[in-house]
């Protein structure tokens, strides 16, 4: 059975959401338990093939058993890059299946089996992606991924929710669109889809890599991905989108939809058109880490001057995805800077998971949604206090959680690769960071009204914003505490983990780097 | 040369006042044995220390690692006790006892709120000073340095009121903002040319490396900019702002734990990382000796100008904590002598005028020095510590300001660098001038200096002085300041014994 | 040849009567006779293309055991004619029915009696 | 006004590079071009597809081979993301109304029984053409291995013909025939049908959709005929998904989630 | 093989005679003038390709869709009759008008 | 393919998209885009790939004209242009 677990991995989500589809309608209650149960079957599986990437290597799955030639079937493939994110993507989608408890059957318990369902298919879209390797089966398991995130995300009762889901539409279809354009020149170009087989097309016909073709096909490919990871100048769909959707779908949308884009970027870039071919020219990459540059000062700057805390935590989103981009493309040569950014897509994904529960804990049991809300939470909530501390010091980048690592490689990078506007622009961001994340600090740490805020108040204006009109309801029909206490501390203490250790998971990034045989010359 | 003892008295100096935290919060309610605790703590905190004087004035360094290598940087965070080190935890740790009493007066005469989490992280920032005090590499006292710098904002912020959260709102920018911005990157520079290695033992890091002129100069200010604790002038304006901290708070933390970690780290950078040698070939250290000169004079014309206590007192901290900085840049054995015992003797000198202002404020709630005139004979006490404190920081005798002055301006005038020997002259006479008339106006008060003056006869009546657990505390550093003048031998030996380590 | 001559006298029937079609809704006056035009030419026209194909497809017949492709697709054309002629007038009398619905006024001659304002919502 | 000069701009940009791209492409239909030919090298996908399909799986329609057995994780997972189109609709929209709406819902009833001939006439042609349609829907599923057509397509028009069905009369007309649970629980065996021949296989000791191997389940002659007999059921799931989500989100969008009183 | 060429003539005429029903598009007048268009164009896109097909001479491919046109076409149409039926305006004597339909005013 | 129909397709294709765009009526807008169906459809049919012309085909005609038309009826109508 251990040869079967990429297919595993993308089945046990997609059995789970038929599941809480059909059983549900009959009773809500089994929605929750079903789905638990099936994530925590696929954090197994990501853990094993994780532990058999690391032990025998790249595990590569042919569906329907279409092997020789390769690319006419469907080539799944889980190497040492994203085995690490597979794992991160289960325990983040674990975590948040807990603090989704009863979020959305309080208010309309109808949806809740729907409401599984997505959450489901988006983990099998996720995992998905990751694993694929082909061009085209990406594609569609991006579509499976944004689809349900529309859904996640209109599923509010908020009009600017819905209005915000609407443009995330507009803009994810274009993406997409931009991503299947790019692969319908290559496949025209090469013949192929499949990734490897592409790569090796490309290095073996100069005149094939050399084409205009070929470029504008990365160029579009780069560009719907960057519209899905809201890089820069594609950014504007995201803020609203995740701060004004359910908390629960924010907290899954928010560390993983970004970062896996980010992956894909990698992934594109090293798989498919390859580090040397990227990199051919410097011109390419300058202006990408400019406008990475102008990424994070923008988002930096865009969340000083946001008041509600969420819209503030995705702006800081955006000026992550800068870090990321940035990173991955400074070119430096010892690869310090691609080792970051892959480092810090799962450092970002728990620093974020971290922030958005914390966050979603504040809007759901104190109706904490601006930052000026928060006055006296330290007293009145320590144990998420804590937590969201924990994450914040990640961000601002604090030596031993994961935020300084991933930031001291990708600093690493630009100094190596001289790109010190690149470093400027972390250390400002970093800055930044601190206002904020202080800036909250003092308010929530010497808040004068540890009993009552006026968050407590009914009709304060937030109901429309809100997910749920909690004011409505009665306090009992709260979810347990511990449905939202137990993720922000498990990921919190994640978050040290991967800053403690993580000299071995880069030593694991590190690996991947070193497998690819355009890159071992970087390498030594 | 180098020999060292392995041992693990430094980490227990270090941890224990961090033991003492959970004490402090489990007696909150029980005063009597929370301060117990803490004065317990202070205690062992300076048995410990003292204990390790021998081994240090042996010439040997004690040495242990703590985390054999960080996973990923492959530093590891290990504590190395040289006699800088030493020198500073002495005075850190014995100078915290004396504070940690004057704050029980303090507090309670004033009846502070939170009093549990103002003595909690008082004992937390002692941990993050004798840290940074024993640090054996650059990574473990960045690391100490930040929690310092985390740990004294709730001080800062204590009051809670919105003057306070303005002050600790500056306080925190500037100091996190400055490390992240200059110190990290910095840190990070000094890592890929030193190839990972960023111990303090051995030949300084950088000294095999043929840095260019420039990219030392923007490496050496980026080190002394990001360590902005020690006050260079444009980034000095968190340490006016942060006055409005309860005066304990400011006594230990901005005359002694806080600030002087700042110049700490500078001398460490100067002396460990580029090493003597180095900056004196590429004359890198004269930019820094400029800045520091100018800061001395600059602080103290605008020291002149105030009138609220406590701000001409962190002015003049300021110039103070420039003058150690100028003397080490200066890079000579006598200069570099010097700073390290201005270290002690700027301590002492300033956290007796701390005390003085704290007991000034608690007696009768004055701030403002146009206030004082004739409050020697309210306060006969304080305001003779007073006059001691200020002898000593201005450097006149019989204090060990005198001392620690008389060798910087020899150092500056071996150096060579005369104009720089006139600019502590000059700030002399500057410190003098803002100063001494305050002792002067309090004793011998000018006719309308409060209005209503009435006559000068001293009585004992009149006197109505802080609480003792106040006054105690004043007197005491205030006779230090003298008694070192008289046997300031282990301070000489230590700081001779500092530059044969680093030359 | 008689097929193919009949066909193309079928298909060239048919694309006239698109051709008047089109005129008519070009050149009508107002919604309804337009409707009218476009309605019946091209369901008439479309029939008419479609038959002409259907017979073209008689060419290669040879026998119902052999050819029973052919007769398939001639089967499928046929259908195709039958439900254009179903579907086709339902929808434009369902469009016309709904027009007189939103009150889309028809253009009456100057001086002849307006004999839709007697039974209008009568239904 | 600004907003739309940077639209058209940003669209002129996009095409004039698409345009520009294509000045770099084979000819149209070109027998040497990589992607029919491939490169040297490298044989090209479509040349293994054109020579080999029929004798893998002994399915006619290469396009259908492709679908449902080369790629068929592909297509497995677009019907996913129809299924999850339809979660999401449901999602969004669905709301179990309140009491207040009963009244309304009689009131409507009684609209259409007054003798309105437009229903007459429409409701007419619709009772004739729906079976036609429905019959041509499965027809289209069924002979998919032979011409253009096949679950997709079949579940489409098999949707559309309740469509149909409740525009000619009314949507309780046809939720109905096709009520909301049945629906959900259409789509959902949907996609089960569909798994399921991959997750036999993988019993098995294939990989997943590996037909080949259900040999034996399905009693041919050789694993090509399972191919070919998989890939019918395999189509057979999409057209039930497809059906069901098609109706599903028509019944969903046309009332706001409330099922009664729509288009 | 002149047959096709009749073939593609006839084709382009269809396609050409589509324009006088894009020209009823642009203008309008009503809404129903360009749902009628649209008709008008599905019909022709039904005929047009079973003359595709017969060009390429695999008629019995194309007609299966032709097939799918000629029955699904009227769907678009009824779907908007259907919609000017519920949504029409106010009527000149509010009395004589059919029971309104609810969901209308709900929102 | 066949060059004098792609041409005139193509034209038409434009002239739909852009009447589509800009017609004020959301009913008629969506009915136009329903042209725009029809017509790829008979690009894709003449182009030779008949499975995406038939997917064309039936989802064009039969679900997406109507489901957005079922869409702009749960709007507010503009005009009735």
């Amino acid at each position: 059975m251990s040869d079967q677990l990429p297919a595993v991995l993308v089945l046990a989500p997609l059995f789970g959401a038929l599941l809480v589809t059909l059983v549900g309608w009959k009773d809500h209650r089994v929605c929750f338990p079903i789905t638990a149960t099936t994530l925590f079957v696929t954090l197994l599986t990501a853990i094993a093939a994780a532990y058999q990437v690391f032990t025998t290597g790249t595990i590569d799955y042919f569906v329907g058993g279409w092997e020789e030639p390769i690319g006419i079937g469907i080539h799944l493939r889980i190497d040492a890059l994203n085995a690490l994110l597979l794992v991160a993507i289960a325990i983040v989608a674990f975590l948040v299946s807990f603090f989704s408890i009863r979020r959305i059957g309080e208010k309309n318990a109808e949806k809740t089996p729907y409401f599984y369902s997505l959450f489901l298919m988006l983990c099998l879209g996720l995992f998905g992606i990751t694993i694929a390797g082909d061009a085209f089966n990406l594609f569609v398991l991006v579509e499976v991924s944004s689809l349900t995130s529309y859904g996640l995300i209109a599923m509010g009762s908020s009009r600017r929710g819905t209005l915000a889901a609407f443009n995330y539409v507009l803009m994810g279809t274009v993406g997409a669109s931009f991503y299947l354009i790019g692969v319908g020149y290559l496949y025209l170009k090469t013949g192929t889809l499949n990734m490897q087989e592409i790569h090796t097309i490309m290095g073996a016909n100069p005149e094939i890599a050399a084409s205009k073709a070929v470029s504008i096909a990365f160029l579009f490919i780069l560009i719907g991905i960057w519209i899905k990871m809201a890089f820069f100048p594609l950014h504007g769909w995201l803020p609203n989108a995740y701060s004004y959707c359910p908390s629960s779908s924010a907290c899954l949308l928010a560390p993983l939809m970004t970062k896996i884009s980010v992956y894909v970027m990698i992934r594109v870039m090293l798989s498919v058109f390859g580090y040397d071919w990227v990199f051919l020219s410097p011109g390419w990459s300058n202006l990408v880490v400019w406008l990475a540059v102008i990424a994070i000062l923008v988002g930096s700057i865009l969340a000083l001057a946001q008041r509600e805390l969420k819209k503030m935590l995705c702006y800081l989103i955006v000026a992550e995805v800068g870090y990321m981009v940035g990173g991955a493309w400074l070119a430096d040569k010892e690869l310090w800077g691609l080792t970051g950014s892959l480092y810090h897509i799962l450092a970002d994904a728990m620093m974020t998971l971290c922030l958005f529960l914390a966050a979603g804990i504040f809007a759901k049991r104190f109706r904490a949604r601006e930052i000026s809300d928060l006055e006296g939470m330290f007293r009145r909530a320590p144990v998420v206090s804590i937590g969201f501390v924990v994450g914040a010091l990640a961000m601002i980048g604090v030596p031993p959680t994961a935020g300084f690592f991933s930031k001291f490689y990708l600093i690493r990078g630009g100094m190596d690769a001289g790109h010190w506007e690149f470093v400027v622009a972390l250390l400002i961001s970093s800055l930044v960071n601190a206002v904020l994340f202080f800036r909250i600090f003092e308010i929530a740490f010497f808040g004068n009204k540890p009993a009552e805020g006026h968050g407590h108040e009914e009709g304060d204006g937030h109901e429309d914003e809100a997910d749920l009109p909690l004011s409505k309801n009665p306090p009992t029909s709260a979810p347990p505490a511990w449905a939202g206490i137990f993720p922000l501390l498990t990921s919190a203490a994640l978050i040290l983990l991967l800053g403690i250790f993580n000299g071995e998971i880069v030593g694991f990034i590190r690996v991947f780097l070193e497998s690819l045989p355009h890159l071992a010359s970087h390498l030594q | 040369m180098e020999n060292t003892v392995s041992s693990f008295l430094p980490v227990w100096a270090c941890l224990a006042s961090l033991l003492a935290v959970p004490l402090i919060v489990i007696f909150r309610k029980e005063i009597f044995l929370r301060e117990l605790s803490t004065f317990t703590a202070g205690f062992v905190k300076l048995g410990f220390v003292i204990a390790m004087l021998p081994i240090i004035l042996e010439g040997k360094v004690i040495t242990t690692t703590l985390v054999p290598a960080i996973s990923g940087i492959n530093v590891p965070i290990e504590f190395r006790v040289d006699a800088l080190g030493i020198l500073f935890a002495l005075v850190a740790s014995s100078l915290w006892i004396v504070t940690s009493l004057y704050g029980v007066g303090y507090m309670r005469g004033l009846k502070e709120h939170s009093q549990t989490r103002f003595f909690a992280f008082f004992a937390v920032s002692l941990s993050a000073t004798l840290g940074v005090a024993f640090a054996g590499n650059l990574l473990t006292l960045y690391l100490f340095y930040e929690m310092l710098s985390l740990a004294t904002w709730p001080l800062v912020t204590h009051h809670q009121d919105k003057e306070a959260r303005t002050g600790g709102r500056t306080y925190l920018v500037f100091l996190l903002g400055t490390s992240i911005a200059f110190a990290i990157p910095a840190i990070i520079y000094t890592y890929l040319q030193a190839d990972g290695d960023l111990s303090f033992a051995g030949p300084a890091i950088l000294a095999g490396n043929d840095l260019g002129y420039l990219p030392a100069v923007c490496l050496l200010l980026a080190f002394a900019f990001g360590f902005s604790k020690a006050g260079l002038m444009p980034f000095h304006s968190w340490l006016p702002g942060a006055m409005v901290a309860p005066t304990p708070v400011s006594a230990l933390l901005h005359a002694v734990a806080v600030v002087k970690v700042g110049v700490f780290c500078v001398i460490r950078v100067v002396t460990g990382i580029f090493g003597i040698d180095l900056l004196r070939d590429l004359g890198a250290n004269l930019v820094l000796c400029w800045i520091a000169a100018f800061t001395v004079i600059t602080s103290s014309l605008i020291a002149l100008s105030q009138d609220s206590l406590k701000r001409r007192l962190a002015f003049s901290t300021i110039g103070q904590l420039s003058y150690i900085v100028l003397g080490v840049a200066l890079l000579h054995e006598f200069a570099v002598e010097g700073a390290v015992l201005h270290i002690a003797a700027h301590a002492v000198g300033k956290i007796t005028l701390f005390f003085c202002a704290g007991a000034i404020f608690v007696a009768t709630g004055k701030k403002y020095i146009s206030q004082m005139a004739g409050l020697g004979k309210q306060m006969p006490f304080t305001m003779a510590a007073f006059f001691l404190g200020s002898l000593g920081v201005i450097g006149l005798p019989p204090s060990i300001g005198l001392i620690s002055k008389f060798h910087l301006v020899l150092g500056a005038a071996e150096a060579g660098q005369i104009a720089l020997m006139v600019v502590f002259l000059i700030s002399t006479i500057l410190n003098a001038a803002y100063f001494l008339p305050i002792s002067y106006q309090a004793f011998f008060p000018s006719k309308d200096a409060e209005g209503d003056l009435v006559d000068t006869k001293f009585s004992w009546d009149a006197v109505r002085e802080a609480p003792p657990a106040c006054v105690i505390p004043l007197v005491f550093t205030a006779c230090l300041t003298v008694g070192l003048f008289f046997a300031p031998n282990l301070f000489l030996e230590l700081s001779n014994l500092f530059f044969e380590q680093v030359k | 040849m008689i097929i193919t001559i009949l066909s193309v006298l079928l298909i060239g029937a048919g694309t006239v009567f698109f051709l008047g079609a089109a005129v008519g809704l070009v050149r009508f006056p107002d919604f309804y006779t337009r409707t009218h035009a476009a309605g019946k030419g091209d369901t008439l026209s479309s029939l008419l293309v479609i038959l002409g194909y259907c017979v073209y497809q008689l060419k290669d017949f040879e026998s119902f055991g052999e050819s029973w492709p052919i007769l398939l697709v001639i089967l499928k054309l046929l259908g195709i004619s039958v439900f254009i002629l179903i579907t086709s007038p339902t929808s434009t009398h369902a469009l016309m029915d709904a027009g007189w619905e939103d009150k889309v006024e028809p253009t009456i001659q100057e001086g002849h009696p307006n004999h839709l304002n007697d039974d209008s919502g009568k239904f | 006004m600004l907003s739309k000069v940077f639209a058209t701009l940003a669209v002129v940009i996009t095409g004039s590079i698409l345009l520009y791209g294509v000045t770099d492409f084979p000819a149209f239909g070109d027998p040497k071009s990589p992607a029919s030919a491939g490169v040297p090298g490298s044989e090209s996908v479509s040349q293994y597809f054109i020579t080999e399909s029929y004798g893998d799986t002994k399915v006619p329609n290469l396009v259908t081979s492709v679908l449902a057995d080369y790629r068929g994780y592909d297509t497995m997972f677009e019907t996913v993301v129809i299924f999850a189109a339809g979660m999401a609709i449901f999602a969004i929209l669905r709301v179990v109304g309140d009491e207040k709406d009963s009244r309304k819902k009689r009131v409507e009833e009684n609209t259409f029984t007054n003798g309105d001939h437009s229903r007459i006439i429409v409701g007419t042609t619709c009772r004739i053409v729906v079976p036609v349609i429905q019959l041509f829907a499965l027809y289209v599923i069924a002979h998919g291995h032979h011409s253009p057509g096949g679950g997709f397509q079949g579940g489409v028009i098999l949707g559309a013909s309740f469509i149909i069905l409740a525009l000619s009369d009314h949507l309780n007309a046809a939720l109905r025939r096709f009520s909301e649970k049945s629906y959900t629980i259409i789509a959902v065996v949907g996609i089960l049908i569909y798994a399921a021949f991959g997750v036999v296989a993988q019993l098995l000791g294939a990989n997943f959709l590996d037909y080949g191997v259900l040999q034996p389940l399905l009693f041919t002659d050789g694993p090509e005929m399972a191919r070919s007999h998989s890939m019918l059921g395999v189509e057979i799931g999409v057209a039930f998904t497809v059906t069901a989500i098609m109706f599903a989100i028509y019944a969903n969008l046309s009332t706001r989630g409330l099922l009664r009183n729509g288009l | 093989m002149t047959f096709e060429y009749f073939s593609i003539g006839v084709g382009l005429a269809v396609l050409i005679f589509m324009l006088p029903a894009m020209w009823r598009l642009t203008v309008g007048p009503t809404a129903l003038d360009r749902i009628v268009a649209v008709n008008v164009i599905g019909t022709k896109t039904a005929v047009l390709l079973v003359i595709i097909g017969v060009i390429f001479g695999r008629v019995e491919m194309f007609v299966d869709f032709a097939l799918a046109y000629a029955l699904l076409n009227f769907t678009g149409s009824l779907a908007a009759a259907r919609f000017l039926h519920k949504t029409k305006r106010p009527a000149v004597e509010p009395e004589k008008e059919f029971p309104t339909e609810s969901s209308r005013t709900e929102s | 393919m066949i060059l004098a129909f792609d041409i005139v397709i193509l034209v038409f294709l434009v002239i739909a998209a852009i009447i589509s765009l800009s017609v004020k009526d959301l009913l008629s807008a969506s009915m136009i885009y329903g042209i725009y169906g029809f017509l790829i459809c008979l690009l894709w049919a003449e182009m030779g790939a008949v499975d995406v012309a038939f997917t064309e085909a039936s989802v064009g005609a039969g679900i997406s004209t109507v489901l957005l038309v079922a869409t702009v009826f749960n709007t507010k109508r503009k005009s009735s242009d």
